[in-house]
């Protein structure tokens, strides 16, 4: 039995509404009626994260939780439920407490570690020659991880390190902070509407220096709202709708079908976890913990993402593609356009003793 | 840091003071002036933003967006006046934090109801796109300064009919006494669903205006209300220009303090440090703003005596 | 000279360019009733303002008992002694007649820090307002609530309140305003006895009641005390008649 | 006996027979739930006397229940990692003994709460509600940045704190440890409303005038309100804590403390079983609509806005009918 | 026919009754006194009148019926009250007060400067900071500036200063004689209502006990109905 705790009202809810049916079109697709998955709304809110996560374990008895969106929820969440002996697998939040020191054997990340994105995106800047980068991110966690992922991977000089406050609607003064500083290219981490208004004003300043981000601002269920804006700006993403392989068409092409919209990365996330989840079940028994664990840790299924294994640290050891926004017909989507990071695993590994 | 990018921050702190002053406007003429404490009205600024985002969709006109922006949020408003708030006039405070909280999820949910998840795009349009270059070489968006051109003009209009109108003064008078002004004559219940839809109104061109550079998205109103709120209750509650002024005070605080802040603590600390205290310090300091002028002047800068 | 209760010595008191006071002296000596008259805007709520403390003279100093109070705060100077009553009701309308008797009783007993007991429990207090209420006739309506007592009997409330604090001197600005005819007469009887327990300050438009009660009367115009006097000099006085009193008197 | 007081003593009842039963159907999260509505009722409790009795409209009491929270969360915190709190200028160990957690909950709380009050009780109307607002917003900021407690991700504590005596990790246990908080600090409050101090509070909250001329001042009275409203929402805050065994800023978020009195207002103001009744229902409204629609947000808002049209005195009122008389 | 005609009225504070049945009628030109001890019943009918609270009954104004009428269209229709109480609008200026319902006729602003040339000195300053006594002419002022058929003065003399009613008096004599506004008079001083009033009705529990000329009222009637 599977418990799912997502985000599916509110502000964040786009992200949950994809995360849940991605996960659920590939349960549908298998069609077993051994696995049962009972899905709850967190409304982003740690406490009531906290809450379903005892009903789903008091009341519900599931095996397995997944589903959380958000880092701070994860963090109110995981490291109870694995102390319980519960199974939890990580459809997106992957915060660096759970990879390093907090680690643990009943935890996989099937999404990345949370600065998997930045330091591709670091890479990138890197290849691409930037030689003076502005970087900013929301003042809070995520935020200040994010900056040190870049900079973990980015050789050149900063023109410029800004957090801004979380939530911000109006980048005016960063952009001039931007302008004034003499940059030559932009780094910058503002998950949900932080970004969509980030770019916007970007876009309308006149400042034209290439922007680089991690796939949060430019992915599928965001991008419409940037519109023109976001043409052209790389992004770092382990994901893309146009990812050549065989797992990814037929996903892409179910989701699209059933949906009638393009999956996002959190679609595709929550599809991969589906199906590690199902490979799994087929090897072993949940409740024997070591032989579950081990047959997830085998992640013997097809990814989305093509090359896909865990880590020392369950975390996964996947390709950070470079992405840029183009324009189809009338929707904005994404193309790949080349490889930041190859077979990368994360910084935390030799940090977990599991 | 050169005097362009001190100018050009300032500027940015006028504009956006400016469009909070939209926002905070229509709720000081509610809250102020009616005495109502409306939480709702940062819905109405999402439903001026969604209305605008959706015409706009449909007939690629921001003009058009506008004027959908400002019946839908006028009607809006009306519809709630007179469906529910009406009842509330007599009854305390907190039966209408109850009722507009109730209103907020309603919006909220109802929206997404209607438009899905996922937010829409509304962007500024081609004749405002883009920068100009002002004396002294700053480059600035024209849109920007269109918006505090629309703030400006709002302002004074406002102002005008508050403070120079007869309407103006009977608004004022209604909320000293609602019952001795009807008994002398005026029909103060047509006139507050006026005033209501006015209110909503301005929110709804705030929310369009402002969505065409932000996200407009779920829950975009709230963040905005809650700065709204400062701004009046700096300004003094039911003071137009109080709500100018202290919308002004915070948009500079609040971009000025957090360019500025780190720099300013760099020079003491490393920058790390300052940079992560700097803005910390910087998110709280519209709070501490308020706090201050509250302290220093119980009822706010201009707001009659409490 | 006779020892004084009450007394202000060159209070002054500005709002922008007004004088509302302009260096006034008075005094209230024991057993006395002091009325103030004067027009209307001529200063007087304000005088009593800065006497209970609720505004701040620019100059000048408030003496109770010999005691320089004008440091203190209103409440302060309600426990050294001053028994207010206001010229619009201050009452707290949802609680009962015998409740807020016990309210003023707590204030000068100083008992308002206790959180467990039960305020109507305690004996002392509720003798001292019982007796309060009997004195100014409500004892029948004790149970009531403020709220629907008529405004007569809000008035004699508003005076036990006073009461419970055997205050040293009373202050009252206009007790009469709003009563009835029989209610003033009422009241100035009750008045008439009240001198012998604190002498009162006692600002008043009812000129019955005023030349019915006074021992003293002082006239305000324009923030100035112009005279001072018996009633008898004051009726005759042609610039009070002038200013205040008209042709009536 | 009154209809309140028949609808106060069914409301008692439940709290003890709802988890009751849930203990003998073996439904550990109904007990979960009665808990959540309990501690949120305790921490509305606490609003209620300053709201209630005192008129405060706090839109800042978060600031007690994060202030609660972060006792239990820094104490537990450094008692798991074996770090001293504290060093200099003297040693501070963590711990992970409930009545210490509760203790510095209550002392921080009370200290938050009397310099919060004395910077705004200056103000009155809708300017206090939004200067504690700003308090609320500056504690929220404050603990999302600061890192050493985890920002805004908060702090897990993964094992529930003890209570000489009690398994705390037996739900029902932990529950009977909350619900005896509660019924100590509503019996607290029944007699505090009947004493002098509530009494003055209460007249000092209608005509604040009278109050200063009878020799009492009303900014001290409310000031001591404030406090003891504090303080019980901060000691709720340390329980909530305990009952996720997680805190974090969102505690001290303005939606929370709009949430407190959403809870106090829908139970009924100033109405002894208010906060338990607003408690009571929010939580129960969230759990089952939450399970019918997606959308449940706006039934939920329906709801609410159903009780102030047609129930004014909210659900006691509804209930119980309007007075709330001291006698 | 009657300006103003009231039979039978009954009202009702929530549970409480305050009206058991209060006739009044009142003519045009004509000034009719409203008397009766405190809680009697007479700011209760003056509520009534303008539609400040439902009551049963009979009420008509002009012909109208007010019952049918919401307050400020029974206003309209010439009804200009001062309250009991003032009820200023306290956070506009003087002078806003007196236009803020103002309605076109004889009387503006210069007139009833002329009558309080106070509230022409304190024009712009704020009426919450008005003595009680400049707030109570800022009333009358107020009325009288919607041109009413029929003002009512609901204690309208409290806190003035003798000199000022007497004042008051003699520019509603005034009124007696220059217009045909009707004036409609609840004040406590007799010797005072005998100057100016037709006529007087005597409430005594929410019920009309007397009514006749000024004239034939005599000691006991006063006595027995207002104590004095
Ligand atoms: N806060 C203030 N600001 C400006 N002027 C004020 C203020 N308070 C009072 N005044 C003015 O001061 C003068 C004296 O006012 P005060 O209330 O003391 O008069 P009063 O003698 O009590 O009159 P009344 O008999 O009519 O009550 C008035 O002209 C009034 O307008
Ligand atoms: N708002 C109210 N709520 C409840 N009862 C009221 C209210 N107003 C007046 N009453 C009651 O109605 C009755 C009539 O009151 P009303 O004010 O009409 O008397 P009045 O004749 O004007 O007296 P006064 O001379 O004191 O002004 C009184 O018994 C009073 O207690
Ligand atoms: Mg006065
Ligand atoms: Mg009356």
């Amino acid at each position: 039995k599977v418990g799912m705790i997502t985000t599916l009202s509110g502000g964040g809810a786009s992200l949950g509404i994809d995360t849940r049916d991605g996960f659920m079109l590939a349960m549908e697709d298998a069609n077993r009626d051994d696995v049962e998955v009972v899905i709850e709304d967190d409304q982003r809110k740690p406490d009531i994260a906290v809450q379903l996560a005892d009903k789903m374990i008091q009341s519900e008895k599931v095996d397995v939780l997944t589903g959380i969106v958000w880092s701070n929820l994860a963090m109110a969440v995981v490291p109870a439920a694995t102390a319980q002996g519960l199974f939890y697998l990580s459809t997106n939040a992957a915060p660096a407490q759970l990879a390093g020191k907090g680690c643990n054997s009943n935890y996989f990340s099937v999404s990345y570690q949370n600065d998997n994105l930045h330091e591709g995106a670091g890479a990138y800047a890197t290849q691409a020659g930037f030689k003076n980068t502005f970087i900013l991110a929301p003042n809070y966690p995520a935020g200040i991880d994010s900056l040190t992922g870049f900079k973990r991977f980015y050789e050149g000089e900063l023109a410029g390190e800004v957090y801004t406050k979380l939530g911000q609607t109006d980048y005016a003064a960063e952009i001039a902070q931007i302008r004034a500083s003499g940059a030559d290219s932009v780094f910058f981490f503002l998950p949900g509407g932080m970004g969509i208004s980030f770019l916007k004003q970007y876009a309308d300043s006149g400042v034209d220096l290439p922007v680089v981000g991690p796939a949060f601002s430019f992915d599928q269920g965001i991008l419409q709202a940037v519109g023109e804006a976001a043409v052209g700006v790389k992004n770092s993403s382990t994901w893309s709708k146009d990812l050549d392989n065989e797992a990814n068409a037929a996903f892409v092409a179910a989701f699209q079908q059933k949906y009638d919209r393009l999956p996002s990365i959190y679609a595709a996330q929550g599809y991969d976890t589906a199906n590690l989840l199902l490979s799994a079940i087929d090897k072993a028994d949940v409740n024997d913990d070591a032989a579950f664990a081990a047959a997830l840790k085998e992640a013997d299924f097809a990814s989305v993402r093509g090359e896909f294994s865990f880590a020392a640290n369950n975390h996964p050891i996947q390709n950070v593609y470079v992405r840029e926004v183009i324009k189809e017909g009338d929707v904005f989507t994404n193309k790949i356009v080349g490889t930041a990071l190859e077979d990368h695993a994360n910084a935390y590994v030799d940090a977990c003793k599991m | 840091m050169s005097t362009i990018l001190i100018i050009e921050q300032v500027l940015n702190g006028l504009q956006s003071g400016v469009m909070l002053f939209l926002m905070a406007a229509g709720l000081t003429l509610i809250f102020g002036v009616m005495g109502l404490i409306n939480l709702a009205h940062g819905s109405l600024y999402m439903v001026g933003a969604f209305a605008a985002a959706a015409v706009a969709g449909v007939t690629g006109s921001f003009v058009l967006a506008l004027v959908a922006a400002l019946a839908a949020a006028a009607l809006a408003g009306a519809v709630i006046e007179v469906a529910v708030i009406r009842r509330l006039y007599d009854s305390d405070h907190l039966d209408q934090v109850l009722a507009t909280f109730a209103l907020i999820l309603i919006f909220s949910e109802g929206t997404r109801w209607v438009f899905g998840s996922f937010p829409l795009f509304l962007d500024i349009p081609d004749a405002l796109s883009g920068p100009v270059t002002l004396p002294g070489g700053i480059q600035y968006p024209l849109y920007r300064l269109a918006l505090i051109g629309v703030g400006l003009l709002v302002a004074f209009g406002l102002w005008l009919l508050i403070e120079r109108t007869r309407i103006g003064i009977q608004i004022r008078a209604g909320e000293n006494d609602r019952e001795m002004i009807a008994a002398l004559g005026v029909d103060i219940s047509k006139l507050y669903t006026l005033v209501f839809a006015l209110g909503a109104a301005l929110a709804g061109l705030a929310g369009a205006l402002v969505g065409a550079i932000q996200s407009v998205q779920v829950g975009m109103g709230e963040p905005v209300l809650i700065l709204a709120f400062v701004v009046i209750v700096i300004g003094g509650i039911g003071s137009i220009k109080g709500a100018f002024i202290g919308a002004l005070l915070v948009g500079l605080t609040d971009t000025l303090v957090g360019i500025f802040l780190p720099e300013v603590l760099k020079l003491f600390m490393d920058a790390a440090p300052a940079t992560s205290a700097g803005s910390s310090i910087a998110s709280m300091s519209i709070y501490i703003l308020m706090s201050l002028v509250l302290i220093w002047r119980p009822s706010g800068l201009f707001g009659a005596r409490a | 000279m006779t020892e004084t209760i009450l007394a202000t010595h060159g209070i002054t008191k500005s709002f922008g360019a007004l004088k509302a006071s302009n260096d006034i002296s008075i005094d209230l000596r024991p057993g006395e009733i002091h009325a103030i008259i004067g027009p209307n805007g001529a200063g007087k709520s304000t005088l009593i303002g800065q006497i209970c403390g609720s505004l701040a003279p620019d100059a000048g100093r408030v003496e109770l008992m010999g005691q320089d109070v004008t440091g203190l705060s209103t409440d302060q100077r309600a426990r050294a002694g001053l028994g207010r009553t206001f010229q619009i009701s201050a009452l707290a309308m949802e609680d009962t007649v015998l409740e807020n008797a016990i309210l003023g009783a707590m204030g000068a007993s100083g008992r308002s820090w206790r959180f467990w007991s039960a305020a109507l429990g305690d004996r002392s207090l509720r003798t001292r307002a019982e007796a309060a209420l009997e004195r100014v006739g409500l004892a029948e309506s004790m149970t009531k609530r403020c709220a629907d007592l008529s405004h007569g009997q809000r008035r004699q409330l508003e005076v036990a309140v006073a009461l419970t604090l055997a205050p040293k001197a009373f202050v009252m600005d206009e007790p009469m305003a709003g009563l009835g005819a029989e209610g003033s007469k009422n009241l100035t009887g009750f008045l008439d006895s009240l001198r012998q327990e604190a002498p009162i300050l006692l600002v008043e438009h009812d000129m019955d009641a005023v030349f019915a009660l006074a021992d003293r009367i002082s006239v305000l115009v324009y923030g100035e005390v112009i005279a001072t006097g018996s009633v008898d000099q004051i009726r005759s006085d042609p610039r009070v008649r002038e200013a205040y009193l008209g042709e009536s008197a | 006996m009154s209809r309140e007081t028949l609808f106060n003593a069914a409301l008692l009842l439940g709290l003890i027979a709802v988890p009751a039963w849930a203990v003998m159907m073996d439904e550990p999260f109904t007990i979960t739930l009665a808990t959540r509505a309990v501690i949120l009722a305790l921490a509305a409790a606490g609003l209620n006397i300053a709201l209630g009795i005192g008129g405060l409209v706090s839109l800042g009491h978060a600031v007690f229940f994060g202030i609660g929270g972060y006792a239990m969360g820094i104490l537990a915190h450094h008692a798991q990692s074996y770090t001293p709190l504290m060093e200099w200028p003297f040693l501070i160990e963590g711990t992970k003994f409930m009545p210490v957690i509760w203790l510095l909950a209550v002392v921080v709380s009370a200290v938050a709460a009397f310099l919060i009050g004395l910077m705004s009780l200056r103000t009155t109307g809708a300017y206090f509600i939004m200067i504690t607002l700003a308090f609320g917003q500056m504690f929220y900021y404050f603990a999302i940045s600061w890192s050493t407690y985890g920002g805004e991700d908060g702090m897990s504590i993964y094992i529930r704190n003890d209570f000489p005596g009690l398994n705390t990790l037996v739900p029902i246990q932990f529950y009977g440890l909350c619900l005896a908080i509660l019924v100590v600090v509503l019996i607290f409050t029944a007699r505090l409303r009947r004493s002098p101090f509530g009494l003055a509070l209460n007249a000092a909250r209608q005509v604040p005038a009278r109050v200063e001329a009878v020799g009492m001042d009303p900014m001290r009275l409310k000031l001591v309100a404030f406090v003891i409203s504090g303080v019980i929402t901060g000691l709720a805050g340390a329980l909530f804590a305990d009952l996720n065994r997680f805190v974090s800023p969102t505690m001290f978020s303005w939606q929370f403390s709009g949430e407190i009195m959403i809870l106090v207002i829908l139970g009924g103001v100033g109405r002894l079983f208010g906060p338990v009744a607003g408690a009571v229902t929010f939580v129960a409204l969230e759990h089952f609509l939450g399970g019918i629609t997606e959308f449940w947000h706006i039934f939920l808002g329906l709801i609410l806005l159903a009780v102030v049209l047609f129930a004014r005195g909210g659900i006691t009122g509804l209930v119980a009918g309007k007075e709330a008389t001291h006698d | 026919m009657s300006l103003l005609s009231v039979k039978s009225l009954t009202a009702s504070y929530g549970v409480s009754q305050a009206l058991f049945g209060v006739d009044l009628d009142i003519n045009p030109g004509e000034v009719v006194a409203l008397m009766g001890r405190n809680g009697m019943g007479k700011s209760t009918t003056v509520k009534a009148i303008c539609r400040m609270i439902t009551a049963g009954g009979t009420l008509e104004f002009a012909g109208q019926n007010l019952h049918a009428l919401p307050s400020h269209k029974a206003a309209r229709l010439g009804l200009g009250l001062v309250p009991e109480g003032r009820r200023c609008f306290c956070d506009l200026t003087v002078a806003e007060n007196l236009l803020a319902t103002s309605r076109p006729g004889d009387w503006d602003m210069g007139r009833v400067t002329q009558l309080f040339p106070r509230l022409g000195e304190r024009h712009s300053q704020l009426s919450a900071s008005l003595s009680g006594g400049e707030q109570q002419m800022l009333a009358i002022g107020r009325a009288l500036m919607t041109n009413p058929r029929l003002l009512i003065l609901d204690e309208a003399t409290e806190g003035l200063a003798p000199i000022i009613r007497q004042e008051i008096w003699s520019a509603i004599n005034r009124l007696k004689q220059d217009t045909d506004m009707a004036i409609l008079v609840i004040d406590k001083t007799l010797a005072e209502l005998e100057q100016v009033c037709d006529r007087a009705v005597m409430l005594e529990r929410g019920k009309t006990v007397w009514s006749g000329a000024m004239t034939a009222l005599t000691p006991d009637i006063t006595e027995r109905y207002v104590g004095v």
